[in-house]
């Protein structure tokens, strides 16, 4: 394990990784008022494209090893899913006094967790060739959906009037996770031979295509930072707090698991991100009535640029020190 | 061939809504519409970005007068509140008024 | 600037069309005709594909009264039967009527 | 709930101008309006190429009647010379007038 | 060659093609009415892309040799087309007793070829780097036209009112055959030298293009399953039993024109597919009475899912066999 | 340097580069009607990769060297692309005689700059192996906006309705000035140790990117065609005559720079080329009155394919004849 100093200098380093660079190039265009904008199709097809190298990616791997042995470490994850959105809505509900639906709507968002910071992790990893388990982008999958039901039923209670069925339905079938686990899927079918004639746009073009996602979502997050202004400080704060202690409760989580470092640090990244996509539309339509803009703006325009910049050098370190 | 007339209702709405609003219309005995993409500004703020959470959809339904102020009736009772959603209705001639009920 | 009123024709109908409809237009004297890309359902069933073979566009031009009226009747005879397609028209307010014929 | 009624102004013109347009939209107190990309053929020949520079939007705005002929007016003078443009007016019912000035 | 058991092992073996798999899973997301969507731009984007890499791969190769001696073979396959078309007519009118008109436009359809079957039979060859003649792309252009005129032919006879030159026109100017001709005559002209450069983009990602758009292929195939109650059993039957046997005329008559194994099962393969976006747009314009659900239900729905799962593991089989 | 005539055999040898057959078929395509058309999502997609691969590209070189030393091209390029405004203005407005607006703005439009043209022109170096100055596409940012700030100048005088502040920052806030500013930035941040992930996107792919562009510019060009008859004789004779006239200026001021020969026959390539994106969109709203379509027909649909099928490989030979 390399010391502090040593540590510090490597973030330092690293932490100017270019497909950062390309977030940043976005949120100063969209802030810019720049007329930089990518159609919507263009959005849907990086995104695809990461999606499906993600699962893809974990497939392969997971076909190398016996997979009942994971079910333990997924049960694990669906109750940390769980206790993390109990947690945020404490927070929210109890410590900042915010309203009871907007703290379930926004736990659920700080519970489930963002393919995207993943993807961030994920290259972070690549670029300092560390190796973590094969079945990360499963456990991302487990972490998606507890939290967003945790906080329906915070909100909701026990009502008879939620469409749970129709809920999950939606959740399950939405794009993200029908292709990520679309791709482990066939990873996992079709082996790393199978596989093989694939990588060169699924795994060589990655971190392009990843670079490419991240400008659209700098240019996406600018657009929220003009709902600035109707959020109380309190919102602000727990946006920029919550990440590195969910990343530390991930971290010490992993480690508990016997995660490597690699896995152990993306594990933290994962607790500490803020879903975008599943939460935000499982809520739209189970909690009509929380403010969207609340929960977008602070995962979008401030979580995840925190965890982009800072967050995930950090975790880095919390999981070497953890590993010691 | 006089033309017949029958009622051309306009939502605009969000776009994630498209699965459950489609549904409700086709529930209410609504067996046309046509979608279209779209982006906006509104009470809601602006509606524009190259993602689904925040663009909007365009459905019009040409339909009986009486059906269509039921229609309307209804989403605003079941959207209007929490969701960002324009409605407005008009006048239109149909030369098949039987495929417009 | 007092504004003249003109129809507003409305075509909703198959994308794989336009070529040949727009061609129509043309020789029916319409000069000018506004396009967007649709998707929808009718008695054709869902059209909302990622696929030109089965998904709309909606076809809106503005001429005049009478003009339309033989447009609409001659869309119907040849496009009705065999095409899944939508019809309707409506008066419009006009700056230019000269503009629309 | 009887239905008020209100102005829907509709836009068709250059893509290019969507930033301009929506500025001057709004200093014109328009606080709601509806865009769709478009193509066409109009005056200034056909628009509709993958290109923003020769292809279309179209523009959709309810408010008051009042309103809607000043704005009319004011974009008459201000883009008709020079660009390709078409504006057109109809009446529209909505449900909470309010929501439309 | 190698003995029955052991072919039917290796079809066992390679059945799970992974760009299969991606059919696979859209037609299950489409089914479970998942909220899986592709914008039509990348649908467009990774045809054309397809397409082009298809031409350019056949250009080059036809650089190669000298072009005036396919004249032959290109009137025999214009015979083929035509031939299957009033097979497939014949069948369909006076054995199935469907009605003229739908006839002669399903004619049309299994007479002429499916680009997306083809593209899938070349990566089948890649993964067993078999290799094939460089004038199969050219011959896909030659088996789409025919079997529409002579399916428009039937429906109509030779009617005053078809305006041929319309028709014609459309088909030739069609996206597909505009992008596969402009593609070979661009690798003929630059020759394996030129493309070279091009390469990457074509050749290299072939496969993940290929994956992607059989991923699009799936969800629209789903969406067309919903048309199977106004078919008869009869249409479904059709739809299963005429790919095995146009796959083995196709497979007779390249044996015959002395192709390579790998360039016999091309044939096989071509002969077998039914279009899906030439013959149904020229029957749409040309034969507007015909229902067109039939035609791409059966097409979309069934042959094609039928010739990647089960038969191009055959028609491979009835290659070998032979040139044994 | 090669004598004349081997320079000549050499431009024969290339002038079959494979992307501009791309151009040729698109062009093709157009004027023979054919139904291919690509959505304005694929245009956005594949002009988004190429601005960003020249700004990466020219980025990591910049990082290896001082970046002041450049202050002194950059003031003299500044002062290129304004003289060829004049230039162009005083040939169109006093010695063709067309009218003040029309002639400021089509002198607007060939004195700035085409990207694609210079992208063109980048292949064209690349598959001869010749190397040029990182700074170029550094150098092509300066040369797009004098030219455009000359040209509402000449029409407007120094009439105090001009918005400048709003047209300047339209145009450096435009998407292609800030992809490919912001592509210079991250290069230059990151590095070339940095960028080296992102090669497989933003690098091997180029070349075929390019080509996909160049079928659409075909298309786009194909589609302006039509507005030939408006023109008079002496517009087109203008679009065919002042590109070898700038690339010669063009030339020989990189020679006086002191640039490579590649960097000469970069920069006469766009002194040569017309802007037909940032050109256009200014003109446009600061000169509505003057007619759009006489200058875009000019810069893409003549100006644009006479550079690339002839100007291209002339321009190489002045940059060798000049450095000889
Ligand atoms: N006055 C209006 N005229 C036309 N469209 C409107 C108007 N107001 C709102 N819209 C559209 O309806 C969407 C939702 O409106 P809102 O609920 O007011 O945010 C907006 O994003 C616009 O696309
Ligand atoms: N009642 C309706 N209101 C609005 N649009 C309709 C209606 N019925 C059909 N359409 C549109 O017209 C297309 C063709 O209709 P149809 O011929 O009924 O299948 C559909 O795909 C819809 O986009
Ligand atoms: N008569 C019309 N009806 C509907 N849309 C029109 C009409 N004329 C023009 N347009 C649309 O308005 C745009 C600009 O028109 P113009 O200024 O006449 O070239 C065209 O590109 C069309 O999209
Ligand atoms: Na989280
Ligand atoms: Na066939
Ligand atoms: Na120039």
């Amino acid at each position: 394990m390399p010391r502090p100093s040593t540590a510090l200098a490597k973030v330092q380093r690293l932490s100017i990784d270019p497909v950062v660079l390309f977030f940043l190039l976005g949120l100063a265009a969209g802030l810019a008022k720049s007329e930089l904008r990518l159609p919507p199709a263009i959005y849907d097809f990086v995104s695809t494209l990461l999606l499906l190298s993600i699962g893809l990616k974990g497939g392969i791997e997971l076909a190398r090893q016996p997979v009942l042995a994971l079910v333990p470490d997924i049960l694990a994850l669906i109750l940390l899913g769980a206790a993390l959105a109990f947690l945020a809505f404490a927070l929210l509900h109890y410590v900042a006094r915010i309203n009871r639906i907007d703290s379930a709507a926004i736990a659920g968002h700080y519970g489930s967790v963002s393919v995207a910071t993943f993807a961030v992790g994920i290259a972070w990893l690549q670029s300092q060739t560390i190796s973590y388990e094969a079945e990360m982008p499963l456990f991302l999958v487990m972490l998606e959906v507890p939290a967003i039901v945790v906080g329906i039923l915070l909100a909701r209670g026990m009502d008879a009037g939620v469409r749970w069925g129709h809920i999950l339905r939606e959740v399950l079938l939405g794009r993200s996770i029908v292709l990520l686990v679309g791709g482990l899927l066939i990873g996992w079918v079709a082996g790393p031979d199978g596989v093989q004639p694939l990588a060169p746009l699924y795994f060589d073009l990655f971190k392009g295509i990843l670079a490419l996602f991240l400008l659209e979502m700098g240019l996406i997050a600018a657009a929220q930072l003009g709902g600035f202004r109707q959020h109380g400080v309190k919102l602000i704060a727990f946006a920029l707090v919550i990440p590195p202690i969910f990343g530390a409760i991930g971290a010490f989580a992993g480690t508990l698991m016997g995660l490597s470092v690699g896995g152990t640090f993306l594990l933290a990244t994962l607790t500490a991100s803020a879903s975008y996509i599943a939460a935000p539309a499982s809520m739209r339509s189970a909690l009509p009535e929380a403010n969207p803009a609340l929960s977008l703006t602070m995962s979008l325009a401030l979580t995840f640029p925190f965890n982009l910049l800072v967050g995930i050098p950090l975790y880095q370190t919390m999981a070497e020190w953890l590993h010691r | 061939m006089t033309p017949s007339i029958r009622k051309l209702v306009t939502i605009v709405t969000e776009a994630q809504l498209e699965r459950e609003l489609t549904r409700d219309l086709e529930s209410h005995g609504i067996l046309g519409y046509t979608i279209t993409d779209a982006r906006g500004r509104g009470a809601h703020g602006q509606r524009a970005s190259s993602w689904e959470l925040s663009s909007n959809i365009r459905i019009e339904l040409i339909c009986e007068a009486a059906h269509a102020a039921e229609l309307m009736a209804y989403l605003q009772t079941h959207y209007y509140q929490h969701y960002a959603m324009v409605l407005y209705a008009q006048d239109v001639e149909v030369l098949r008024p039987d495929k417009f009920r």
